[in-house]
């Protein structure tokens, strides 16, 4: 009979993995350093300068619009067959940059993935500020920005309702209720933190205005009973929601019957893609704002190390379907779907087909090698590869399939005019303006989540 | 109990989770009802310790995700099923499949909503002020403090063993708390505020009612004005392109459109060389579809003034009549159709007539294309035949007396429309007492009514016209012979 | 810590919150249901004319029928206005020198026509042909009620892309024969729906709903 | 950190159980495939008995997915690093354990696949007499001279060849009967690998065994991605050997992913009812297995309605056909059955907390689940059968039950054999402990 008391003392770093919050932190420790970011009478010379370029690019952007909105969508590059050019390149990328945050605060809360706590707050400001960047282009890109109102099932003056058969009319529900939800669950979250912050204030403004949005929490156990339920209940409802925005974006293009386009397995390719892009750009992001902030004690090196385990997986996932797609063009039998994959790989765009297979499947295979997984530089260089690589992967879909459709009379080469180019910069420019002012304004982590999974957090009682 | 209302309750703080988590099992244990713990982060067991029962949260967001679904699935449906159904793509109206994808978001949506909004609701919040922050260390609470309140409304509460009990069961410190020495309810100024606010918010209400429906000599608001108005040629519209400002451009002088030329020259004029058609032009072929054409333009076109039996009597007729006796109209009857002289008219002179107009009668070739003006003579003919005069034979013209073959011709040749034989001056003299009377003619001779006076008024009448008559006004009637001249003469003559 | 406290007062505002939970959205859904409704928008336009035509008076009381003036309305995409040549039909001779009528003179001697105010305009995108609907046996107070009745026209319907559809899609109880198409007042006792379905029938009818069928 | 000495009471041994479970089992699976198979060649019907093939087609592949369902349970969780699960980890390596078992049912499998009457992958036939498509136009040209009326069918006939013939290089009895076999013996490989290593961790000092599982797993979970959509493709898919979805693979994983679960749940309230492991596994872990089974309904209710509902808006011929024969004929019961009885009733059933945590409510949530997955693989399967001709119905009897029941009692056997050698937990597992002290939020 085999023994039956289990080993004690069996401790490995794969098993047992190190501690969320590293250093000689205490409870207070923990306050200080989230707060003191914020507390700080000036942020770091840094902090500057990324806000400086982050809101000249804003201005590119604005500058962008204006121009776009007084002259017509002319001004880019979209025209017959590739009338969905760049500017819903961009969508696809940003929204899916978007999905990392709720995969991050939704998902692995539910899996009981404790490492979340370092970085959720971080990863769901950045789904929020990039489903802004996102929600920006096919608004600009109707043309009509005036009547983007349209789109809502609004009473007017035509007496007309939208199509709701349409997959756009899905995408504008999805996005709109992705945004809001995420809203609310960042939100949420910050609410206890912004009382931290209240309780700490030290001018009347700030006392008032932490105080206005903190909403007069006070720590009631009974409140943070309801609170963790309605926690666990949006995350619940996060976490298929996020299956859904990507699968609808998805469907966008899927329920066409343009070859490259139309394959069932889009949706969770696409919500695979959406994860791989946006875990590297927490990455992208973390690295260096976890440096600026000092906050290295919080987002430790387990952190990132799971952050690549999960980029790793998820660009596995996305080469599974590159291949499947690939696989079922050829047995399929349809020399549609076969052309347009020989198309993708080795027609006029072959070179952005390239780069996607290299960065998103190629590139996060240095991950295998734990020594990769440790080097920041080297994280952070793939994180890059891989933002790069996915937003390769929506130009491929986009723009290698419409430019050579079903009929070779019309075949054009697409190619973004300067104003595609500086208003895809430009949203990066909104995106580090919102990001910037979140580093500075409101706390990077969430300080009472971080609080309990430290072991200062757990009552000992007997009875239990 | 305490009878001081302005005050809470009563703080303790304890040293760590353990400690609070051991002090509320004591505080449930000792029947306190209003109390709770205070913790910079949910301390797991303490539910227990508390004995919280479980929220009926997930319940509300279970009833409002169903609703949810519910109002995706009406939504959809409503919209696009029943108020606005059009066709697209080849879907079905309602086609559930492709209703999916919203369906599922309202519904995440609304749960989440519900989730987020019902769990600050139930516990009271928001609530910016709390008696428990007017303890400075109370701010601990957020950061690393445990506490634990029992307030002073529980029944169990007095001041003394309550404070008491929180030292016994390890409070570190136990902190007595007042509410804030000030007014509970809204100032009387924000109050006005909220009244003014609720009372503005009936003005665009109020202004709706009184828009709906309402005349306006406005145009309409059109909220999106987008492209409503464009740039482009439209009929009868104006343009600053040419210098009359005009869309609709004249024909250029001296050309014929392709649809204008006719290889039968008679169609468009009437005329064969000189004469007058007196048949149909060849191209057209009379039949019922094309009398009834002519019927429906002649009733358009026609009947308003020569009424619909052709008679002459169209309700402007009776209009201007009742105008003119006023001065308010300068009236000649419209002719009778359906009398011998109309009758006895060719076509072509017919068509000259609706074409060109005769007379006080203006044209109307602008008003009716050719080929249905032809039409209404056809229809003119069938009028004709029903209420048209039947012709006397010679043997029974011969057998008549003059006098009454000179009566039955001015009926005929309708002159009868302008003159009348009983006194009363119609559009021209009264024929009562003509013969022999003394005629001033605008040439400011006097002649007397003779036969040859007759005879020149009915030849050339602006010739013979007479003062203060409508000179112009009568036509010539040279198809008369002398023969019936006499007559006519005659039959005036016993006018006396 | 700053000593500043929300005063207490803002407990009672929580209340007020939520009863403005509850009714703003309802207020703002029901406001702009019926502030942007077409039928508030749209209806009930009658623009001062150049001169005081009444309709009431010469189509209604002595009956001229609407196309001795909109002649082109049969043939042609557009019910055309009267010229002035068309009013002078009458007109020369009934009235001659009222003052109300002197804008009719003067164009006459000026050759300039009078600039009516268009009461039905339908945005330019939308493409509507009048001849088209007559044949089908549309008549004409289908879209301009009793215009007989006016004095000054005044726009009935609210013309929107909905109101378009509705007959289009049910075209059956608005079809008359085609000897009735003018006749505003036309009354029957037979069923309406029954005669327009046999009117469909003989005349063929299949009214289009496609985009293009309006926007081409 | 490390976890504390847990004393584990109550017998986690299988010990006299295993035999009797073996003897049902085996009597199961000689009852059910024995009469099965009786009733399946009495009632020939002049098409080489395709409807028994089809029958065993779908009880294999319903067994064999359970299977490897559990198979990709266990590199999951060893890729994870889970400590919920450890405590039924064991139940799934028993089932797991049994691929080389189910492989030897696998190989009746070589009859329909070999013979020319069997009408059950239709491409094989085909693909032995293989024409090439310009010498049948050149046939049809020929006929059409002689019958023009025939020209439609014919045309139809060779447009349906050349996508089919396309594919042969794929689609050929050898290959295809080479990749089963590779399947099998990859899986075999996995499964043997990570079985011997649990068992290896019981007795170890160390947990270099753990170690070592948790390193081949992110191997296995690639290799098991791709067998599993290739096996999902040749088996199932091929049946319908013009249809094609990508995202095929992914559905039927979900499919025996969440049948696995619910197997899990069956073994461990069976076990439970026996007086083992009731100390070990407790509501929180029935808590847990029932999230995965809520999850995966979903999973799969979202993988099945992307496949749907793409082909569905798409309605591009060579594809739609497989739904609109699902639809509109007397299929349509069976495909309403599915989205009503395989999603929408068990989603709101295992919504509650109350029913993940109610073990006697959640195992009946279990097997209704199992029923519905051999629905699903029915409904996969067997439309197929007679495709498009006249008076073609849902054949459905005691045949397809028995057959069904039988390969089940196969499993059965086969974990009661394997149950006998080692505990049913893994004993000296190091996140055990962790393991037996969460608890749900």
């Amino acid at each position: 009979m085999a023994s039956s008391v289990i080993p004690a003392s069996i401790d490995h770093e794969d098993i047992f993995p190190a501690a969320l919050v590293q250093g000689d932190n205490t409870l207070h420790s923990v306050t200080e350093m989230v707060c003191g970011v914020l507390e700080a009478p000036k942020p770091p010379k840094s902090w500057y300068v990324i806000f400086t370029i982050a809101v000249a690019l804003l201005g590119v952007l604005g500058a962008m619009i204006v121009y776009l909105v007084t002259t017509g969508v002319g001004v880019w590059g979209n025209n017959q067959p590739v009338a969905w050019g760049w500017p819903i390149v961009n969508f696809v990328f940003w929204v899916g940059i978007g999905h990392a945050g709720t995969l991050i605060s939704a998902v692995l809360f539910l899996f009981r993935q404790d490492w979340r706590t370092g970085i959720n707050r971080f990863a769901e400001a950045m789904t929020i500020f990039a489903v802004v960047c996102a929600g920006m282009f096919p608004a600009i890109h109707v043309g009509r920005i005036w009547v983007i109102w349209w789109v809502f099932p609004i009473p007017n003056q035509m007496s007309m309702w939208p199509n709701f058969r349409s997959p756009l009319l899905w995408d504008v529900f999805a996005v709109s209720t992705y945004f809001s939800v995420s809203l609310l669950f960042w939100y949420m979250g910050l609410v206890p933190d912004l009382a931290t912050v209240r309780d700490r204030a030290k001018t009347k403004a700030r006392r008032f205005w932490y105080g206005l949005f903190s909403l007069g929490w006070t720590g009631s156990n009974r409140h943070w009973h309801r609170y963790e339920r309605a926690y666990l209940i949006l995350a619940a409802l996060a976490t298929p929601l996020v299956l859904s925005v990507h699968s609808v974006v998805s469907f966008d293009f899927a329920t066409s019957q343009l070859p490259g386009w139309h394959t069932t397995i889009l949706p969770p390719y696409f919500v695979a893609g959406a994860i791989f892009s946006g875990f590297a750009m927490v990455l992208t992001l973390s690295i260096p704002a976890r440096k600026m902030f000092g906050l290295e004690d919080l987002i430790t090196a387990r952190h990132i190390e799971n952050m690549c385990k999960v980029i790793m997986a998820t660009g596995m996932m996305v080469g599974y379907a590159y291949s499947m797609e690939f696989f079922m063009a050829w047995y399929s039998g349809n020399t549609y779907e076969g052309f347009a994959f020989v198309n993708r790989a080795f027609g006029p765009y072959w070179w952005g087909y390239w780069i996607m297979v290299s960065c998103n499947v190629l590139s996060p295979q240095i991950f295998w090698f734990k020594k990769a997984r440790k080097n920041l530089y080297i994280v952070f260089i793939i994180s890059i590869f891989v933002n790069i690589g996915m937003w390769f992967e929506r130009f491929v879909i986009v723009v290698t399939s419409l430019n050579r459709d079903f009929l070779p009379s019309s075949w054009h080469y697409f190619s973004p005019t300067w104003v595609d180019v500086l208003t895809l910069m430009g949203s990066f420019g909104l995106f580090f303006t919102l990001f910037m002012l979140f580093c500075r304004y409101l706390p990077q982590i969430a300080i009472s989540e971080v609080k309990n999974v430290m072991p200062q957090a757990h009552p000992h009682l007997d009875n239990h | 109990m305490t009878n001081d209302k302005n005050f809470y309750g009563v703080l303790a703080e304890f040293e760590d989770p353990t400690a609070l988590c051991k002090g509320a099992e004591r505080v449930r244990d000792a029947g306190y009802k209003n109390w709770d713990c205070h913790s910079p982060f949910p301390v797991h067991g303490l539910d227990d310790c508390m004995g919280v029962k479980f929220t009926r949260l997930p319940w509300i967001v279970l009833a409002m995700g169903i609703t949810g679904l519910a109002a995706g699935v009406w939504l959809q449906w409503w919209t696009n099923a029943v108020d606005y159904p059009y066709d697209i793509s080849g879907k079905p109206v309602w086609s559930l499949p492709a209703n999916v994808p919203v369906i599922f978001e309202v519904t995440v949506l609304f749960s989440a909503f519900t989730a987020f909004f019902a769990m600050w609701g139930i516990n009271g919040l928001p609530r910016w002020y709390h008696p428990l922050f007017r303890k400075s260390s109370f701010a601990k609470a957020t950061d690393d403090g445990f506490f634990l309140a029992i307030e002073a409304k529980d029944p169990n509460f007095a001041l003394d063993r309550t404070s008491d009990f929180l030292n016994t069961i390890g409070a570190k410190t136990v902190e007595e708390v007042r509410e804030a020495d000030e007014p509970a309810g809204l100032p009387a100024a924000i109050k006005a505020k909220l009244w003014i606010t609720a009372a503005a918010l009936l003005v665009p209400m109020a202004m709706v009612y009184s828009s709906w429906d309402a005349t306006t000599t406005q145009p309409r608001v059109h909220i999106i004005k987008d492209m409503d108005k464009q740039d482009r040629f439209r009929a009868q519209g104006q343009t600053t392109l040419f210098a009359d400002g005009r869309m609709s451009r004249a024909q250029v002088v001296g050309t014929v459109a392709e649809d204008q030329w006719f290889e039968d020259s008679s169609f468009v004029s009437g005329k064969d060389g000189d004469n007058y058609l007196t048949k149909m032009p060849a191209a057209i072929v009379v039949d019922s579809d094309f009398i009834l054409d002519g019927q429906k333009n002649f009733e358009i076109f026609c009947s308003p003034c020569h009424g619909a039996q052709g008679a002459g009597d169209g309700m402007i007729h009776q209009r201007a009549v009742t105008l003119a006796a006023q001065g308010l109209a300068v009236w000649v009857q419209p002719t009778n159709l359906t009398i011998k002289r109309i009758m006895d008219m060719e076509d072509g002179k017919l068509f000259e007539t609706i074409s060109n107009g005769l007379n006080t009668m203006p044209h109307y070739a602008a008003q009716i294309p050719l080929e249905e003006r032809w039409a209404i003579i056809a229809y003119v003919r069938a009028l004709q035949q029903q209420y048209g005069d039947t012709s006397l034979s010679a043997e029974e013209l011969a057998v008549m007396t003059p006098a009454a073959r000179g009566d039955l011709i001015l009926k005929q040749q309708g002159c009868t429309a302008c003159h009348t034989t009983d006194g009363t001056p119609l559009v021209g003299p009264s024929y009562k007492g003509l013969i022999g009377s003394e005629v001033p003619l605008i040439s400011g001779e006097t002649v007397i009514a003779d036969l040859a006076y007759i005879t020149e008024s009915l030849r050339e009448p602006l010739a013979s016209a007479r003062v203060g008559a409508l000179a112009g006004v009568m036509l010539p009637f040279p198809q008369l012979t002398d023969a019936e001249i006499a007559d006519i003469f005659a039959f005036l003559s016993t006018l006396k | 810590m700053s000593d500043y406290q929300f005063p207490r007062w803002t407990d009672a505002v929580r209340p007020v919150m939520g009863y403005a939970a509850i009714i703003v959205p309802i207020y703002l859904v029901g406001l702009m249901t019926f502030a942007f409704s077409a039928d508030n928008l749209n209806r009930g336009y009658a623009p001062v004319q150049p001169m005081p035509y009444s309709h009431a008076l010469h189509a209604g009381q002595l009956g001229i029928d609407c196309r001795y003036c909109h002649n082109t309305v049969e043939s042609a995409a557009m019910a055309a206005l009267p010229s002035t040549s068309t009013c002078m039909n009458c007109h020369a001779r009934i009235r001659p020198d009222s003052p109300l009528l002197a804008p009719l003179r003067e164009s006459v001697a000026s050759g300039n026509p009078i600039e009516w105010v268009r009461v039905h305009d339908l945005p330019e995108f939308a493409y509507f042909n009048h001849s088209a609907h007559l044949s089908a046996g549309v008549g004409c107070v289908e879209c301009h009620g009793r215009v007989d009745q006016m004095d000054v026209v005044r726009q009935e319907e609210n013309l929107s892309m909905s109101w378009c559809l509705e007959c289009h899609r049910d075209p059956a109880p608005r079809l008359r024969p085609q000897d009735q198409l003018t006749n505003l007042a036309w009354e029957t006792t037979e069923n309406r729906e029954l005669l327009g379905q046999r009117l469909i029938a003989e005349n063929n009818i299949h009214p289009r709903q496609d985009c293009s069928t309006c926007h081409r | 950190m490390s976890s504390h000495p847990i004393s584990l009471e109550g017998d986690n041994q299988a010990g006299d159980l295993s035999p009797k479970v073996a003897r049902f089992g085996l009597g199961l699976a000689v009852v059910g495939l024995g009469v099965g198979a009786a009733l399946g060649f009495l009632s020939n019907d002049h098409d080489g008995y395709s409807h028994f093939w089809f029958a065993y087609l779908i009880a294999f592949c319903f067994v064999l997915t359970i299977v490897l369902g559990t198979l990709f349970f266990n590199i999951i969780q060893h890729l994870v690093n889970a400590h919920w699960s450890v405590s039924v980890r064991r139940l799934s390596e028993l089932t797991m354990a049994n691929i080389p078992l189910l492989a030897i049912f696998a190989l009746p499998l070589l009859v329909p696949l070999f013979s020319d009457d069997v009408e059950l992958w239709k491409w094989a036939a085909m693909s032995a007499e293989h024409q090439g498509v310009a010498e049948m136009a050149h046939d049809v040209a020929q006929d059409a001279a002689a019958a023009p009326h025939d020209l439609a069918t014919e045309l139809e006939h060779v447009e349906h060849q050349h996508f089919v013939s396309h594919k042969f290089p794929f689609l050929n009895r050898n290959f295809f009967a080479l990749r089963v076999l590779a399947y099998f013996l990859l899986w075999w490989g996995m499964a043997r690998f990570f079985f011997r290593k649990s068992v290896a961790q019981d007795t170890a000092e160390g947990i270099a065994p753990t170690l070592s599982m948790k390193r081949v797993s992110a191997v296995a979970v690639i290799l098991f991605a791709f067998t599993i959509s290739f096996f999902a493709f040749d088996m199932l898919m091929s049946l319908d050997e013009t249809w094609f979805s990508t995202i095929f693979g992914v559905y039927i994983f979900a499919g025996s992913y969440l049948s696995a679960v619910c197997w899990l749940v069956v073994m461990a309230k069976f076990l439970h009812s026996t007086g083992r492991l009731t100390k070990v596994v407790s509501d929180e872990h029935f808590h847990d297995l029932g999230k995965w089974m809520f999850a995966f309904t979903f999973f799969w209710g979202y993988i099945a309605f992307s496949q749907f509902m793409l082909i569905w808006y798409a309605n591009i011929p060579e594809e739609t056909h497989f739904f609109a024969a699902r639809l509109t004929s007397s299929w349509s019961g069976w495909t309403w059955c599915l989205l009503i009885f395989h999603f929408i009733i068990p989603f709101g059933g295992l919504l509650s907390r109350h029913v993940k945590r109610n073990t006697n409510v959640l195992m009946y949530w279990a097997i209704y689940m199992l029923i519905m997955h051999w629905v699903d693989m029915y409904w996969l399967a067997m439309p197929n059968y007679q495709r498009g001709e006249v008076g073609a119905g849902n054949p459905f009897g005691a045949m397809e039950v028995l057959l069904a029941v039988g390969m089940l009692g196969v499993l059965i056997f086969g974990i009661g054999r394997k149950s006998a050698a080692q505990a049913l937990l893994p004993l000296r597992d190091p996140l055990l402990g962790k393991c037996l002290k969460f608890k749900n939020l």
